[in-house]
């Protein structure tokens, strides 16, 4: 029971990870929190719908984040840059708006039923393992998840365009001075993050249901993981989501009657303890 | 006024005081505080004016043991003090800030401290938008107001010439006599403070180093070595 | 020696900070305001039909819910997202403490607003001092906390779950039955003067010492300390004011709609509310409760258009982008453009 | 050709104009120094060179390209660093991480991580913990090594002595000199003129925005120039 | 006034808004048909729809301008539980009929009844009957249930359990899950841990194709002789759940292939209308009340609310969905009811296979007594 456990929570963790460590990325970068970061993923997983209808799984796990990645783009040209002397809260109010809009834009497209996405064949069935039966696909979930976000964190801790990357999140103004193009790499890492909601997207077309609700699910849960992270850190919201994704699906066991409560308990004790989060994030203002 | 008594404060594994013991009597005196950087100058004030909780030690104000008191309480008996790193109200104009803290100090004299501090010309600019000189003298001036017991500076003169710091110097040093109260200056400018501080401390690595008046400290072959370089 | 003389003046309720308006203009915007108040309260019953009333009637309700956000934005740079949960909260308050305390429902109303400050105070004083980010969170959990709560079984006799509770009484309350607050014109009045006189409490906490203090401790909470602040006393009670504002609308929402569910609790409405506060502008008072009658409006326009949540989308980002100081402060804006062209002509 | 050249600048803050139609120029290798009130516009001279003013109207020139209308960090690209006033240090980097990021623009040089903590060997002690877990004149060495960690063609100083004990000022003077000598130029904006007096061939006095002056640093004791020093 | 208005109220916020476009065309479908039949009493129906965010305030908005400034004499459409007692109440001031579509929760046509509310869907009780009398000759003697953390799954549950003890059956586990849960597979491990015969699946919306795809990847159903799912597979999310929902026993008001001449056109001009689409059983509900709103309106000749409110209560009507007769006592409506089996479908797909049809007098509980109209 307790591996099994541990494997679930982690599947859950795995998508969690990508989504909220793609939004403590912009958050890092920009200051705004990005409310539109569920609609992005729900994009995600339509277009990956779409395409693994035409083209089969692996190429619309390619394939989608590279259009999230433009769509981001066009997110940082088109919307944060131009809003970015505004008050953080009325820019996040404006990707909120956009994200409903965006969320409209895809029922309108692809009608309100639920889809799905049918595993590769070569990661359909499950595995046996000490006595234990585990499907393959949650498997490979896990595997891309913990990669990628291992993948991310080292890339901002070890190399020098993620210290710069750092560096912008905190005082873009002195890395102005220090040479750094600030705006260049804010568009690197919005695209980077809309990618990873398409990594996301796609990834959750075999494991959960592609459908019109999506997106609210998804953000929910995203905030409390990154403001329970440390808003802005990357390796704070990874542990935070391996902690959600835990807290989440032992309530369900343990307390079922309960368990709908248990991320906000979560984030309560987290907070009350670590106002600023468990990661070393940003220092907010 | 002021009893430091054994007093240690660590950041983590870093010890920047280490068993202080300093005196400051309320008689009139200047009292200036000098040492390299990083000696724990700035984390003296910072114990003794309730940012940071000492690890060991007390500290004792006219007589009373306020190591567990709060920031505000103590500066509601007198104990004041300014800042290295501006610590102003960037929103506000020169005159708001000022007339706030004078109105819950109970002091309707804020022209005085604007005068000292020659902030008349930048009363309704708002401080987030004045040079940082200026901002130097405000964040000053904000520690001068509600006639303190107690005043601590942490480098008033930085962002100043050195004239101006002379000036600051000589007028604290004024203040001090007439009201009979105490003043600790923390400062890297020595001439101003050898020319008007009544004692002087030094503070090398977390622990005194010597306490005696300006000749005596600034001849002091260690104080020499460890800080005055050519400044001697 | 003049700028002694104007230095010296003591620091007078706050006042200083905010540009004072001189005592004839003061005489003469007090009496427009009145000349306002009463046109607004009875003109509408005779010129606008049930329909209209209605619409106007819930947008103030949201009007007030925004104001209540609004305040901690503007004044402590607190943004709550909880609003909504004390909002409907106090509903079910009202609702159980007649039907399971058998009280009346003045005293139901009096309880339920004692538990709501009591709440707001205990709440307030775990959360207030952390970073404004979490705090934002923690409302937000709070709240959802309380939504959840009322859908929990064990409490289900109580709340009926998701199904919601009709709440009506018997009797009469201030002279009024059940039924008057449930008709929209008889109930304008009522909203309309709940509007004016917290829309004015909290105009007078905005000038007020309390005001001044909040925002500046917004700015730099340690230099408050340094001062001899209490920093956390009134944020706390902005807090808690705040709350018992939401509270308030709270009540006056049940009495009107007669009826809670949990989606009055919801996450949904307190965007809504917080739309409406950005929407209206967060510095005045008029902002929010405009920005409220905004949004109704437009809600049901967008309705009738078969795309509410689109055009809400579109009308969130369009009044954003457009209005950076909300629809009210745009208009101050223009006001002062054209006073001083007008004055720079005759000059 | 200058390393640094301005004509006609005027330039401010919003609304509010700071600079006057300053004009300045800087030789390769010389070791210039501003002087004057606060508020005088000094700070505001330095950060231009980054547009993190709004530049109205005037030109700025670094070597042999004119970047008022370029990107705020094509100064740095071409060579010029900055210490700027009031440090900032980057509180979530560590200090080590903070001088590499001086090192942005990968320009080759004699300064780097080992010869920067050379001169600040107080850095050295602290190189992995956080920058803001330093003193305050600690915190002014780091600001100070990350400009040099660029190996600029030209450092830009903003009181670099302020909070600096006498011995370091000592050691900053002596740093200063050989970086001078390696032909690199130096604006060093100062209100204690013992630095000055030590580390620069001429100053400019600044005044309401306005050069008023500028003569020889063996001047600077005239009486003239110290009246415009205080207008 | 010379057309009939008929106010529609639809949801385009939150899980239910992707039904949004289906409930448009069954009420244009049918509003086209009745009218090229000669619409009602002499005058077209005209629909007005009205969006809202799916809770009870903006809900009693929406009606309130349905009503009151376009001038809808009925209301219909989409809303919840939640929603449609705050309407319910509110039918009287406005002075308009209301006919749900979609709300079961019994309590409706129950203790909660009133005079301008009529039900032509089926509640939850009818639903429950049906399952109950299916199962009385199938032999699984012991019950597993999992149900949505949520008043109807609590309800439904509840009430799943007293049907099997009644007939002899025990109840092993009992599982809820709370409504948004993503991963199922705690649950689904404790429920393959030691199952029991039969499986009760109370989860709604996408909760259960996240159930039903994550069940097949660990082989969950498998292990059960029967599994019955109440709004488990519904129409909308049996295409996302595909071959995972293979074997499920589901009651649903309607499918197309339901016996009935009315049915079959339905079906078939649906289709058309639509581009091969296969009406859901909201639509045939949704289809249906508008048809019962015409009768009414026949009935009456009138369209004065009071005389169309008398004339519906009691009506008998033959509509899409068969013979349906709105009982006087409660405005709930008699109509057939259908259990399913999900099988592979003639092109391979996952398709619903009529196995039982029961006629709304079977499964219908008795009147409410606490119903006072
Ligand atoms: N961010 C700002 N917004 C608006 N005005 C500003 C801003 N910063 C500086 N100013 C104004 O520009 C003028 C020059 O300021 P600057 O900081 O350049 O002076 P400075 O000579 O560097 O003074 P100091 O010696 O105090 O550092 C001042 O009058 C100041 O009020
Ligand atoms: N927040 C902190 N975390 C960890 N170490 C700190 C922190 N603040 C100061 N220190 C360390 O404590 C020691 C004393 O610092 P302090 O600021 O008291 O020095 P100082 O005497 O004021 O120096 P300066 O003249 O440079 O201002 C230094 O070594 C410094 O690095
Ligand atoms: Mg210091
Ligand atoms: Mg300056």
């Amino acid at each position: 029971m307790i591996p099994l456990l541990i494997a679930n929570s982690l599947a859950l963790a795995s998508l969690l990870i990508m989504m909220s460590s793609g939004l403590a990325l912009i958050y890092g970068l920009r200051d705004v929190i990005n409310f539109g970061h569920g609609a992005l993923y729900m994009l995600g997983a339509y277009l990956g719908y779409s395409i693994a209808h035409v083209a089969g799984f692996w190429v619309a796990l390619v394939a989608s984040p590279i259009l999230l990645a433009l769509v981001g783009a066009a997110l940082e040209n088109l919307v944060l840059r131009p809003l970015q002397r505004r008050s953080h809260i009325e820019v996040a109010l404006v990707t909120l708006g956009l994200g409903i809009i965006l969320g409209q834009v895809l029922i309108f497209f692809y009608g309100g039923e639920a889809r799905t996405v049918d595993a590769p064949l070569s990661l359909a069935g499950s595995v046996t393992a000490f006595g234990l039966t585990y499907p393959i696909y949650r498997l490979f979930l896990i595997g891309v998840g913990l990669s990628s976000c291992a993948l991310l964190a080292i890339w901002l801790n070890f190399s020098t365009s993620g210290l710069h990357v750092r560096a912008v999140s905190q005082e873009p103004s002195v890395a102005r001075m220090m040479g750094i193009d600030a705006d260049r790499l804010s568009l690197l890492v919005t695209s980077l993050s809309a990618a990873l909601a398409g990594v996301a997207g796609v990834l959750a077309g075999p494991y959960l249901s592609v459908d019109p609700g999506m997106d609210v699910t998804m953000i929910v849960s995203c905030l409390i993981i990154v403001v329970i992270g440390g808003t802005g850190s990357i390796p704070g919201a990874i542990v935070a989501a391996l902690l959600y994704g835990f807290v989440q699906v032992a309530g369900s066991v343990f307390l079922p009657d309960l368990a709908a409560l248990a991320p906000y308990a979560l984030l309560m004790a987290v907070l009350l303890v670590a106002p600023r989060g468990i990661g070393r994030g940003r220092v907010l203002d | 006024m002021l009893e430091i008594d054994k007093l240690s404060v660590s950041y983590g594994t870093v010890h920047a005081l280490q068993e202080v013991d300093l005196e400051i009597a309320g008689e009139g005196v200047l009292h200036g505080v000098i040492g390299p950087n990083g000696a724990g100058k700035s984390t003296l004030l910072d114990a003794v004016s309730g940012r940071r909780r000492p690890t060991a030690g007390a500290i004792r104000y006219r007589g009373q043991d306020i190591t567990r008191r709060s920031v505000a309480w103590r500066r509601r008996r007198g104990m004041a003090r300014s800042f290295q790193r501006t610590n102003i109200f960037q929103d506000l104009t020169v005159r708001e800030q000022l007339s706030l803290v004078a109105w819950r100090l109970g002091d309707d004299r804020i022209s005085d401290v604007i005068e000292v501090m020659d902030l008349g010309d930048y009363l309704e600019e708002r401080a987030g938008r004045i040079a940082y000189g200026v901002q130097r003298r405000v964040d000053v001036a904000l520690a001068l107001i509600g006639r303190p017991q107690l005043l601590l500076l942490d480098e008033p003169g930085a962002g100043l010439s050195a004239e101006e710091t002379l000036r600051l110097f000589q007028h604290v040093r004024d203040l001090v006599g007439e009201r009979r109260i105490a003043a600790v200056v923390v400062e890297h400018d020595v001439d101003a403070v050898f020319a008007c501080c009544g004692v002087v401390t030094v503070l090398d690595l977390g622990r005194h180093l010597a306490t005696g008046v300006p000749a005596e400290i600034r001849a002091d072959q260690r104080v020499i070595t460890a800080y005055l370089g050519s400044a001697a | 020696m003049n700028g002694q003389a104007a230095t010296r003046v003591a620091y007078r309720r706050g006042a200083a900070l905010v540009p004072s308006a001189r005592g004839s203009r003061r005489i003469l915007a007090g009496a427009a305001a009145l000349l306002l108040f009463t046109i607004g309260a009875f003109a509408p019953q005779y010129l606008a039909n049930d329909f209209l009333l209605r619409l106007a009637d819930g947008g103030l309700l949201l009007g007030i819910l925004a104001l209540s956000i609004a305040f901690l934005m503007s004044q402590a740079g607190l943004v709550s997202l909880g609003a909504a949960s004390v909002y409907g909260g106090v509903g079910y308050l009202f609702a159980i403490a007649m039907s399971q305390w058998y009280l009346s429902p003045l005293a139901a109303i009096v309880a339920s607003m004692v538990v709501v400050t009591v709440y707001a105070a205990i709440l307030g004083a775990l959360i207030i001092r952390t970073t404004p980010l979490a705090f934002m969170m923690l409302t937000l959990a709070a709240g959802e906390m309380i939504s959840h709560a009322v859908l929990l079984e064990g409490l289900r006799d109580y709340t009926s779950g998701a199904d919601g509770l009709v709440v009506s009484f018997g009797g009469t309350l201030f002279g009024l039955e059940a039924g008057d607050f449930a008709n929209s014109a008889r109930f304008w009045p009522i909203v309309w003067t709940a509007a004016w006189a917290i829309g004015s409490a909290v105009w007078a906490v905005r000038r007020s010492r309390l005001g001044a203090v909040l925002r500046a401790t917004r700015q730099n909470e340690e230099r408050m300390r340094f001062s001899g602040f209490d920093t956390y006393g009134p944020r706390l009670a902005a807090f808690v004011l705040a709350n018992v504002i939401a509270g308030a609308c709270g009540l006056l929402h049940v009495l009107n709609s007669g009826f809670v569910s949990p989606e009055s609790l919801g996450l949904g409405l307190s965007t809504n509310a917080l739309v409406s506060a950005l929407i209206g502008g967060t510095a005045t008072s008029a902002g929010p409760l405009l920005g409220g009658v905004i949004f109704a409006f437009a809600q049901d326009q967008f309705g009738a258009h078969g795309l509410t949540q689109l055009l809400t989308g579109l009308a969130i980002v369009v009044f954003i982008v457009l209005f950076p100081s909300g629809v009210v402060g745009a208009w101050r804006d223009f006001a002062q453009w054209i006073w001083r062209n007008r004055n720079r002509e005759a000059g | 050709m200058s390393a640094l050249k301005m004509q006609a600048l005027y330039a401010g803050y919003g609304a509010s104009t700071v600079l006057h139609g300053v004009d300045l120029e800087i030789g390769k290798g010389e070791s210039v120094a501003i002087v004057g009130r606060n508020g005088a516009g000094k700070s505001t001279l330095l950060m231009s060179v980054f547009r993190e003013t709004n530049i109205l109207s005037g030109e700025i020139w670094v070597g042999g390209a004119r970047i008022d209308g370029l990107p705020g960090y094509s100064a740095a690209k071409l060579g010029v660093a900055i210490a700027p006033q009031g440090r900032r240090i980057l509180p979530n980097l560590s200090i080590r991480e903070n001088l590499l990021l001086g090192a942005a623009t990968r320009r080759p040089g004699r300064w780097n991580l080992r010869t920067v903590f050379d001169l600040f060997p107080a850095l050295e002690q602290r190189a992995n913990s956080g920058g803001m877990m330093l003193s305050g004149g600690q915190q002014q060495m780091l600001a100070i090594g990350r400009a040099l960690m660029a190996n600029p063609d030209l450092l830009l100083l903003d009181e670099p002595s302020e909070g600096l004990s006498p011995l370091l000022v000592d050691d900053l003077v002596r740093a200063l000199d050989e970086i001078r000598r390696a032909g690199t130029g130096i604006l060093v904006v100062e209100q204690h003129l013992s630095l000055v007096r030590r580390a620069t061939d001429r100053f400019v006095i600044l005044s309401k925005g306005e050069v008023v002056g500028a003569a020889p640093t063996a001047e600077i004791d005239d009486p003239r120039h110290q009246t415009l020093m205080a207008l | 006034e010379d057309t009939i208005k008929i106010g529609a109220l639809l949801i385009d916020a939150g899980p239910l808004a992707g039904l949004k476009e289906s409930q448009t065309k069954a009420i244009n479908l049918a509003i086209e048909q009745i009218n090229a039949a000669g619409g009602a009493a002499g005058k077209k129906l005209e629909p007005v729809f009205i969006t809202y965010a799916g809770t009870p305030d903006t809900a009693v908005d929406g009606a309130t301008r349905a009503v009151q400034k376009d001038g809808a004499l009925f209301l219909t459409g989409m809303d919840t539980s939640a929603v449609s007692p705050a309407l319910s109440a509110k039918l009287g001031s406005l002075n308009a009929l209301m006919v749900e579509v979609f709300a079961q929760a019994d309590p409706l046509t129950g203790k909660g009844c009133n005079p301008n509310y009529f039900r032509a869907n089926v509640n939850d009780s009818m639903l429950m009957n049906a399952v109950g009398d299916f199962l009385k000759d199938k032999p699984i003697k012991s019950w597993d249930i999992i149900a949505v953390d949520y008043s109807s799954g609590r309800d439904a549950a509840q009430k799943f359990q007293a049907l099997v003890k009644s007939q002899g059956a025990t109840v092993g586990k009992l599982l809820f899950a709370p409504s948004g849960t993503a991963d199922f597979g705690a649950k689904i491990s404790e429920l393959g841990a030691n199952p029991s015969e039969g499986l009760y699946v109370t989860i709604f919306g996408s909760d259960a194709i996240n159930l039903a795809k994550q069940q097949a990847q660990f082989g969950l159903f498998a292990k059960y002789k029967m599994v019955i799912g109440n709004s488990f597979v519904i129409p909308q999310v049996l295409p996302a759940m595909g071959d995972a929902a293979l074997d499920v026993y589901q009651t649903l008001g309607f499918v197309p292939g339901e016996p009935g001449a009315q049915a079959d056109a339905f079906v078939k001009a649906y289709k058309e209308r639509y581009n091969g689409e296969q009406p859901a059983y909201t639509s045939a509900d949704q289809y249906a009340a508008i048809q019962l709103m015409a009768a009414a309106i026949n009935k009456a000749n009138s369209t004065d609310v009071a005389a169309v409110r008398a004339a519906m209560s009691g009506l008998t009507a033959d509509t899409v969905l068969g013979p349906a007769e709105v009982r006087a006592a409660d405005h709930q409506t008699a109509r057939p009811i259908v259990m399913n089996q999900i099988v592979k479908g003639p092109d391979g797909r996952a398709a619903y296979e009529i196995k039982k049809v029961f006629t709304g007098s079977e499964v219908m509980a008795p009147v409410d007594p606490a119903c006072k109209m």
